[in-house]
């Protein structure tokens, strides 16, 4: 395992040598990006940018290159068997609902159920609800307990012998803890239920395995792990890819066409109509390199020390409650919580004041807010590149607010 | 209280709101809501011979939706429909930035929101009861 | 008309600093990028970047006007009449798909019509045909002379009470020619059917106004007209916006979900699920920046006057077909052509050879090339930063072809 | 004829190819096409007591394509499918510039399409005809 620690310091990323005083603590919504991404997409800018797949001249095949060395990349990054398992999209909620629309669209029938976990993000749960309506299918909900947990007992008993589909997060973004994937996926297959992972909070921060995983589909998006924003990821089996029909239609996506029809291109390129997105191919190529020098270790070493120096401060400041589990490990940098008698808006504007930036609201899962029996929340959410005065200037923060909304202690 | 992040009125108004309860027998209810912050409000009004006699609100809300609503009621109750329209339309121009000194007295402690101007994204909490009232004046809801 | 000249310049765009003997000929399958847009973005990712629209602190707030600042941008560049109309997508071909799947499956019925030109590219072709089939309608084919004119004639015979969907783009990838869509869209509305323009070989060369179009839909990739890979846009009327379902579900485009269903954000956002790429926006932004600053004045006359160049000396070669009208102005930068007993995939490798890039293939228009009686064709196709030496560069080579083929002469 | 871009050999079997023409008759014949450029061929054998008595090729390709066809029928005409196979493999790693010079020699003529390995576009061209007479050669279409 390599491991770089410069790697992990601020001062490679542009935006703190501009913005000196700021505490970054939103990176479950997007991440900031290393001056090596950006400078990777620009070198593919000056010296490959063409239309690649069908060019055949120079620089097109330098731009084709480009662009399958990063799926290949991301092939790796995953452990998929095969490159024509990698489809890239624009972000998580579009290989989400690449499933929802063709798996789901010739695959689920009237009187199926589909399983989605009460935590899910909004992009993981409304392309289900959508597909279900359609189809006359049941949704039904896997419930957790209020430490966000999900047992293997209570997904037994919600599985049917008619739950065609599971979809759920390696990571939840409010609770931020890890999910029993492999486990679920095995008794998903026993049960002849196709399980979907959305990854957009694991992938970034854990290592995962789609062939230890043994997941279906995997979903995730290049801008919450330090690539631009614009690319998206999703990983599928082979042999339920080769049997989906395309999604979206178009150039590239093609092998003949005729005024009465179509066959479509060989995998991954059947799911891939029209121009590509090579910049942000290369780009997230190049976050994945970067991801890959400081290793794992590194990163999951440093944003669960962070997270616990966090967790341990914000456990000794009255009136503060923290959802989810009762214990640093199990939250991953992402720290969710409510503050007795402040709104998420008020606390969320007082953190700016300080410039601290982290998020208020229903972090697109607001069927989880109603199953917690709460509007809204505050989450903090950190980063490797984050460091232990972010974590103090955030906590220092977070003690003055009470009394600056005008309560006595 | 003195470093108090809104303001002391604000964290007042918030905090100890005066027009903050139900009111079952209102002339006019109207809800209003913010679907992106999730905020939604209940406002009532007695109206007795072209004049507001009576106001209050109900739901929930941030520091600056709550303490909007109070300020708003304490401004128009008494007045009549068509003053509590004129006050909107300044309190509007005020969370725009495009107000006189003159102008910003007549509003009153609402002038206490004046900040909001430069909150870009807390524009919608502060308008969210005055829009609410000019709905209910127009013939909205109930 | 504002009017720099010195915009004309390749000196403006990296990549012939790097590749000082290349001559780039494919500028309709993609543009290369100026500095000034590429900065644009390293500037959105260094000083702005964060998740935008539901952020309370200083940067996403910044993050929010960027991207809203690029549509209101990409508004005016278009003459649309309103922000809501203007939607954000991956490129042209997207546009379209949502096109059809939003509002085609919300309104074609069994037995209704659609109407495609046969010259339509791919990505304008296979989202009718498939929504076609899924819905048991006909697709007919506006068909074109031997120089690629489809005349109001024709059209209005095409048309039928039940036509109700019209979908044309406003110039061919193949021809170059500019098709009469202000006279199709006023008797499509007349006949009651939606006119979907691709605007993918239009925007990025001449003036387009929406509104006096009066189309219904619009469609264009902002890669093909100077700016990053990865965004385009769909312009459709507030109208028909506003009724039709959301194709993509998932965050940022909702108001309330509940565990049984949802209410979606207002227009734009309705359509745009997930993550946005502000980047990509920022990238079309500058891009439409530079263009307004050249002027359309500028970049036509240089255009034309480069095509008329390129045209006059292949007209004098034997043995080479130009594809489409028989003079130059109807060309608009792209000249496709055949030369007798050579393959295009020959052509291209010879001019590759002598580092001229264009293209060979059926250009994702195999129905077209049916319709002609042709296999596939080569496509040289110019932008405004090209030159006369490119031009000279490019008549050398096709004046060798044959003979390097082992021809006589 | 000189300057021939790909080499005069290439050049002479795609402008007069030896083997282009119908066999209505032969005993085996198979498609094969490249999507991609739309190329496509159509192989005729004829196979008489394990040799490759006579081939021919139709259809329409790239000047690689079709001279690798022309060459690749020259080759293997007069010998046993298990010889053609052998020069299908050899073929295939000249392609992909693995070759030693001794089995280049062993390719005679079809070693003028050594070039293609540089041309990561032109390689389907090269090897739809020695794809196709192998999927002929393991039974496929009639
Ligand atoms: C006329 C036309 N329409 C649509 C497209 C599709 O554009 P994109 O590949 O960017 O989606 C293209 C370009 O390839 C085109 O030339
Ligand atoms: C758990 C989870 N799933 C899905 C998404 C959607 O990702 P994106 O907005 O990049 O499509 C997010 C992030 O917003 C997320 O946190």
């Amino acid at each position: 395992m390599m491991m770089n620690k410069a790697l992990l310091s601020k001062s490679n990323f542009p935006v703190f040598d501009v913005y000196k005083d700021l505490v970054y603590l939103d990176n479950s919504a997007t991440q900031q990006k290393p001056k090596s991404v950006v400078d990777a997409v620009n070198t593919y800018y000056y010296e490959q940018n063409a239309n690649p797949l069908r060019g055949l001249y120079d620089l097109s095949v330098k731009a084709t290159d480009a662009y399958e060395d990063s799926r290949e990349k991301v092939r790796g990054f995953i452990g998929a068997k095969s490159v024509k398992e990698i489809i890239f999209t624009r972000n998580a909620s579009e290989s989400l609902n690449l499933v929802a629309y063709s798996w789901g669209r010739a695959n689920i029938i009237t009187g199926d159920e589909i399983l989605v976990a009460v935590s899910e993000h909004h992009s993981d749960l409304l392309p289900w609800q959508l597909l279900a309506k359609e189809k006359g299918a049941k949704l039904n909900y896997l419930e957790c307990d209020e430490f966000g947990e999900y047992t293997i007992d209570a997904f037994r008993a919600a599985l049917t012998p008619k739950t065609k589909l599971f979809a759920i997060a390696q990571i939840s973004n409010v609770f931020g803890r890890v999910n029993p994937i492999k486990e679920f996926a095995q008794i998903c297959h026993e049960n002849g239920t196709i399980i979907v992972c959305d990854g957009a909070q694991s992938v970034p921060h854990i290592p995962v395995d789609v062939q230890s995983l043994d997941v279906d589909f995997l979903a995730f998006s290049g801008h919450k792990m330090l690539a631009p924003m614009g690319i998206g990821v999703l990983y599928g089996r082979k042999e339920l890819l080769e049997k989906m029909p395309p999604f979206l239609s178009g150039g590239e996506m093609i092998e003949y066409v005729t005024r009465e029809g179509a066959t479509y291109a060989e995998l991954p390129h059947k799911f891939e109509a029209g121009t590509v997105n090579v910049g942000g191919a290369v780009g997230l190529a190049a976050a994945i390199d970067y991801i890959n020098e400081l290793g794992f270790d590194a990163i999951e070493q440093r944003e669960n020390e962070l997270t616990e120096l966090a967790f341990n401060e914000m456990k000794k400041i009255p009136h503060i409650h923290i959802i989810g589990a009762d214990n640093a490990a199990d939250h991953h940098g992402i720290l969710t919580f409510t503050i007795d008698g402040v709104h998420p808006h008020d606390i969320a504007a007082i953190f700016d004041a300080d410039n601290v930036a982290i998020r208020a609201g229903h972090h697109c899962a607001q069927p989880l807010h109603q199953h917690l029996g709460v509007q809204s929340t505050t989450r903090m959410s950190l980063a490797f590149y984050n460091d232990e005065q972010d974590i103090e200037r955030f906590i220092a923060t977070l003690k003055t607010i009470r009394r600056r909304m005008g309560y006595d202690g | 209280m003195t470093d108090s992040f809104y303001g002391e009125v604000l964290a007042d108004h918030n905090l100890h709101p005066l027009h903050r309860h139900d009111m079952p027998c209102a002339t006019h209810v109207c809800k209003g809501l913010n679907p992106t912050c999730g905020d939604d409000i209940e406002l009532h009004l007695d109206i007795h011979d072209g004049i507001i006699t009576d106001g209050s609100f109900t739901g929930i809300g941030c520091a600056i939706s709550q303490a909007s609503a109070d300020i708003m009621l304490e401004l128009i109750i008494g007045k009549t429909p068509e003053q509590a329209k004129y006050y909107t339309a300044l309190f509007r121009r005020m969370i725009s930035g495009e107000i006189t000194e003159d102008e910003l007295e007549e509003l009153e402690e609402a002038g206490a929101l004046q900040n909001v101007s430069k909150m870009p994204a807390r524009v919608k909490c502060a308008l969210l009861s005055w829009n609410t009232m000019e709905k209910l004046l127009d013939g909205g809801d109930s």
